[in-house]
């Protein structure tokens, strides 16, 4: 067993992929890195924190990106979003047979505030553009730094999203909610919460992640071989019924849970029979307990 | 401006749109056609609930109005910062509005974003950065974070920033950079109705701001990094032997 | 940011083609990008680190890195932000192990 | 002849006198020994009198923060200049009442979160320092000639007679408590809860005077919790020489550990990589030493005998309780901590005590003073010092003592290990040896009579760093001490500075060690030979027993 959570970007790629197949798109040998941080004092990293290139999955050709959460938080700059966004046209122009996100980052790179901001959104229209060319694209979230921001909506933009339990997937920080509202709004030291509220399980119990698995890159690569399989049996670009499906989950969301202020209540009341033992299951276990819950399904969408 | 005001300039052949909420919705008139008008004001923040009615709208224009343009207008200080939006999955309803828009867009409606007022980091990133073309009034305000905010988390010195912020795009507020970077496509400085009308025959669905970025001296990077991948041979790259 | 550049002339050992990279730029770490190139059989480590002012350490630590393995048409860049010299000599370490035996399964080529 | 005749109980008609204008102020208020919570500052300005010593118990861990808020809102004009015994200044509130004028002298032992303004207000002229104690030695002057007036304690539980029950967190209370009641001072407790039946009484009743239910339960810092997610690489392979090196060399099988990661390293590498060199139930049996969730592992594969502890930790209690043949519980279950008779355990009945430091100087002393900070010294400098009054031998204190010794025309006697294990740099590339330690400023600054040295040099045995082990036992001289010290200094200006012909001699003579030396090899060095790699993996090995706070957890 191999840590997904204690592993770089790098050997993140190596494991998932089958034994010596990834060729690295622009590699850290060509130096592509960014030119805005020279200027404000700030090291920059050959791969630019982002690690791009194609490779098999089970001997299928599948194009992965991993954003390495060490550097900057995983943050996107604009040469890490190009590298994104050029991996995800590649998918499309190469006719991939699915793109793999390990997405670990904190959303836009402050320090290049506004091409990240835009680059974030030029992912999310690639991404969408691979979808309607009939390539999905799975995302994997378990690096300590979560998802966030602008790339916690592109992750559910995505066919499908593996999380494991040490994963999270929202879009503001703990620490931004409790800098803006205050320790009341959102105590961001208390990780237990903030793990509840933005975790994998969460996740997964709201209907926002296709499967919890464990701390392994084994496990990972596992689930996103099962992912890449349902999407091809479903339906890889977007439809309007699906989209209408997913407007009716959210709606009914708010309707069900919005006046709740504690996950594990909406965790009891979506039939999770003993909400205060879930954060210690395994992910096994976890699973096999929430076939039991009223799960919203997730459509296509 | 408000948005009275504005809609009243946009469409001068008349609109029905109204507030509720901060939420903006309704139809304008632009040319003789009709048009379906999403958007906030107020500074609205963005969360889970306007951002699912702005969805509800676009579906509900793709359902019943097929290829009739959508216009977003944008006044936004960015997602909602509270605790129950996270527990909710606000990022999932952002989602949701971008992929409602890009279904839109790729049957056949035609997207144009408006910021007439302020546009803020997440709430921008689903409205008007997800419209084929997004346009700035000369007094809006586009930004991340402000330069204060943006010191104590990089670490860097503010006074460092704004020095910078005078010469460099890429992380200072304003709606000229990121009319540089590519993220604006232009500043409507007077008759917003003939821009609109412009606009929307100009606009396709090809998203170009990497070529506008390059062209307009903003981000040099973007263009030239996609197109070495799309044309990664060998010889760019590197294939693991071992 | 500061520049070190340091070159050892006359390495022996040869290292493999592959450009490998080691470490990750974060706190208190570091990215070493090693390569073959012809440098008349000499070692060259230029380093960009945010630390400024610990010309004298860096120089020391790799002086002793280049003893340990004379590395031979050897460049070594290294991107750092202000890591301890354990941390740069374990990661120099693992660069040098990297091209000069064949790579465990995990390690990556660049 | 005739000699006035003494009163020889002034003390006790003092108390009485405070109990009775408590009583004719208070009346009703008090049922029994219980206050209410909002006569506090009342009964405080009753009982107390100006230039009082006042004991305010309060550690590392828990603290009297209702009653210290408290004492903070006092009336100056009526009670000023209270002379402050503290183990621990943790909270704000501990220097509002210099600043505000209520107190004006202090003796403590440590003051850790608060040592900035400590150092400001002392220079302001605002406190007067008495002296900076170890715990051990303070505990010791509250029955010599610092016996507290009043005391002001906390606990878990009381019942309606004054009993008091601690929980796992007995820590300083019966010291503290022992002293002020049996020289006629005045024990005013807070507690969490009262109780119609305690569950085991750690303090009787007729030796507290008020009981006030506080309205929050009261603060416990979780302080010797490591999340093993944090412990590096280059800490691994310091915690390998450390087994091979010193643990397995001396066999040590009674210890105290420090509370860093270097440490929590080690504790996490007995159950994999002590196990593999085969030195289970050769080492580390017996310890004095708060139950550290790192421990877990080690407990788990049959490594420990026994626990004794100074205070407890979160989360732990459930684990402790269900190991009673481990640690110190009582008959209810729950663990009795004690922190001035552990302090004495670790004194006199271990071999060996390892810790980190912030800076060591040439002669081996360390000190984790640093400018601009009154930090103090807690527990450590009884952990790392040689008890001269020891008597009783055992393997790993023999083999130090001869190796102290050899050569030399003097007595057997056995020595205690102290070590010292620190990186060579810490984070900020902040050097950790240096030529003159910044304790000698900062005595300058403060008007200290001596620098606050934590562990005095020639207590020092082992100093290990990840470049390698060197044995101080062993130097002949102070010359080639020092160069045991450099050589192991890395690339510090310290260690640069080395005479590297003496270094490779000290090398040979099995001095320094390095990893090589040891048959270590560093590629091994990873964080795979945690037992634990995080929080949660600390959770399973104690079989779900083991709740980490909430800070702690990534799930």
């Amino acid at each position: 067993m191999t840590s997904y959570l204690e592993s770089s970007a790098r050997m993140r790629v190596n494991a998932l992929l089958d034994a010596n197949t990834f060729t690295e798109f622009l590699p850290p040998s060509k130096r592509v890195t960014s030119p805005h941080l020279a200027v404000l004092n700030t090291p920059v990293s050959f791969d630019d924190g982002v690690v791009i290139g194609e490779g098999k999955l089970r001997g299928k050709s599948v194009m992965i990106a991993s954003q390495e959460g060490a550097f900057m938080g995983g943050a996107v700059g604009e040469v890490h979003g190009a590298k994104l966004v050029g991996l995800l046209k590649r998918a499309a122009q190469d006719r991939a047979y699915a793109v793999l996100l390990l997405l670990e980052t904190g959303g836009v790179r402050l320090h290049e505030a506004n091409a990240g901001l835009i680059a974030v959104s030029e992912v999310m229209r690639a991404l969408l553009d691979s979808r309607a060319a009939g390539i999905p694209v799975v995302v994997l979230i378990g690096g300590s730094n979560g998802c966030f921001g602008g790339m916690g909506i592109v992750a559910r933009c995505a066919n499908a999203i593996v999380m494991s339990e040490e994963g999270r997937l929202a879009m503001s920080g703990p620490e931004v909610i409790e800098t803006a509202n205050g320790v009341e709004e959102f105590d961001s030291r208390d990780r237990a919460l903030v793990w509840r509220t933005t975790g994998g399980k969460h996740r997964y119990l709201q209907g926002d992640c296709d499967k919890v698995v464990s701390d392994d890159i084994n496990a990972f690569r596992n689930a996103a071989v099962d992912a890449i399989e349902t999407c091809y049996k479903v339906q890889i670009s977007l439809t309007l019924s699906a989209l209408l499906d997913e407007q009716q989950m959210l709606e009914q969301r708010i309707s069900q849970f919005g006046t709740e202020t504690e996950p594990l209540n909406i965790w009891a009341r979506l039939g999770v029979p003993d909400p205060a033992a879930v954060s210690m299951m395994e992910a096994e276990s976890f699973m096999q307990m929430a076939t039991t819950a009223t799960r919203p399904t997730r459509s296509a969408s | 401006m408000n948005w009275q005001a504005l809609t009243a300039e946009l469409f001068p052949q008349g609109h029905t749109i109204t507030e509720r909420e901060l939420f903006l919705s309704g139809t304008g008139t632009v040319d003789g056609k009709i048009v379906t008008v999403i958007g906030t004001t107020g500074h609205a923040a963005i969360g889970v609930e306007i951002a699912l009615a702005q969805a509800k709208s676009v579906l509900h224009t793709v359902q019943h109005f097929p290829a009739r343009p959508i216009v977003i207008l944008v006044d936004t200080q960015g997602q909602r910062l509270r605790f129950r939006d996270e527990m909710l999955g606000i990022n999932s309803y952002m989602a949701h509005l971008g992929k409602s828009l890009d279904l839109a867009r790729r049957l056949g409606h035609r997207i144009i974003g408006l910021v007439y007022d302020q546009a803020l980091s997440g709430g921008f990133i689903t409205s008007g950065l997800m419209a084929d073309a997004c346009y700035a009034l000369p007094d809006a305000t586009i930004r991340v974070m402000g330069l204060p905010a943006m010191a104590r988390i990089t670490k860097v010195p503010e006074a460092m920033l704004t020095a910078l912020a005078e010469t460099n795009p890429v992380f200072a507020p304003g709606a000229e950079n990121y009319l540089r970077m590519g993220g604006i496509e232009a500043i409507w400085e007077h008759d917003l109705a003939t821009n609109l009308a412009r606009a929307i025959d100009g606009a396709g669905d090809a998203d170009r701001r990497a070529e506008s970025g390059l062209a307009r001296g903003g981000r040099m990077m973007t263009k030239r990094v996609i197109e070495t991948i799309l044309g990664a041979t060998a010889a760019d790259s590197h294939v693991c032997t071992t | 940011m500061e520049t070190l550049n340091f070159r050892f002339e006359n390495g022996c050992r040869n290292i493999g083609p592959q450009a490998q990279l080691a470490g990750v730029v974060s706190s208190g770490n570091l990215e070493i990008l090693i390569e073959s190139t012809a440098l008349n059989g000499a070692c060259e480590v230029v380093v960009n680190t945010s630390a400024a002012g610990f010309g004298v350490t860096w120089r020391a630590v790799v002086t002793d890195f280049n003893l340990r393995w004379q590395l031979r048409d050897a460049r070594l860049a290294i991107n750092d932000m202000g890591a301890t010299p354990a941390v740069v000599s374990l990661r120099l370490d693992q660069a040098a192990e990297s091209v000069t035996q064949p790579p465990a399964k995990s390690e990556a080529s660049v | 002849m005739t000699t006035p005749s003494r009163i020889w109980n002034t003390l006790q008609i003092n108390r009485n006198q405070r109990l009775d204008r408590v009583r004719a102020t208070l009346g009703t208020a008090i049922s029994g020994k219980i206050v209410q919570a909002e006569q506090t500052c009342d009964l405080l300005h009753q009982v107390l009198d100006c230039g009082d010593r006042v004991c305010l118990e309060g550690n590392n861990q828990k603290q009297a923060d209702f009653l210290s808020a408290a004492l903070a809102t006092l009336d100056p004009k009526r009670i000023n200049n209270l002379h402050m015994l503290q183990s621990v200044l943790a909270l704000p509130e501990h220097l509002d009442v210099f600043e505000r004028g209520i107190a004006s002298r202090l003796d403590f032992s440590f003051s850790g979160p608060q040592a900035a303004r400590l150092a400001k207000l002392v220079s302001a002229g605002k406190i007067n320092i008495g002296a900076i104690h170890t715990y051990l030695e303070l505990f010791a002057r509250y029955f010599v000639d610092l016996t507290p007036r009043v005391a002001l304690i906390v606990a878990e539980a009381a019942d309606r007679h004054g009993n008091l029950y601690t929980g796992p967190n007995t820590e300083d209370t019966p010291a503290i408590v022992e002293a002020t009641a049996f020289k006629s001072g005045i024990v005013i407790v807070q507690v969490n809860k009262i109780l119609d039946t305690l569950p085991r009484i750690d303090i009787p009743g007729d030796w507290v005077d008020y009981v006030i239910l506080a309205p929050k339960p009261h603060y416990i810092e979780p302080l010797f919790t490591r999340d093993p997610a944090q412990i590096s690489e280059i800490q691994v392979l310091m915690a390998m020489m450390a087994i091979k090196g010193i643990y397995a060399e001396y066999e040590v099988q009674r210890l105290n550990h420090g509370i860093g990661f270097d440490t929590a390293a080690i504790e996490l590498l007995l159950p994999t990589y002590a196990a593999s060199l085969g030195l289970k139930g050769k080492i580390c049996k017996h310890w004095a030493l708060n139950p550290h969730p790192a421990l877990i592992p080690a407990i788990e594969a049959g490594f420990i005998e026994s626990v004794h502890s100074f205070g407890s930790e979160l989360g732990m209690e459930a684990y402790i309780r269900a190991r009673p043949d481990i640690f110190f519980v009582g008959h209810d279950g729950s663990m009795r901590s004690n922190r001035a008779l552990c302090q004495a355990a670790g004194h006199y009945a271990c071999d060996m005590f390892i810790g980190s430091t912030l800076q060591i100087d040439l002669q081996g002393n360390s000190s984790t003073a640093t400018l601009g900070r009154i930090a103090g010294f807690g527990g450590a400098p009884n952990m790392g010092a040689d008890a001269r009054g020891r008597r009783h031998a055992s393997p790993a204190w023999l083999k130090a003592g001869q190796q102290a010794r050899k050569g030399k025309n003097v007595i057997p006697r056995g020595q205690k290990l102290v070590v010292q294990i620190v990186e060579t740099f810490r984070e900020h590339m902040q050097p950790a040896f240096v030529d003159k330690l910044d304790a000698w400023e900062l005595a300058e600054q403060a008007n200290m009579a001596i620098p606050p040295v934590m562990i005095y040099g020639d207590d020092v045995t082992h100093i290990l760093t990840e470049e390698g082990v060197a044995n101080l036992l062993m130097c002949n001289t102070d010359e080639e001490r020092e160069q045991a010290i450099r050589g192991v200094a890395g690339y510090t200006p310290v260690g640069m500075a080395r005479d590297q012909r003496a270094v490779e001699n000290l090398r040979d003579r099995g001095i320094i060690l390095r990893a090589e030396d040891l048959g270590i090899d560093k590629r091994m060095a990873t964080r795979d030979l945690l037992a634990a790699k995080n929080m949660k993996d600390l959770v399973r090995a104690s079989g779900g027993l083991y709740a980490p706070p909430k800070q702690f957890r990534n799930w």
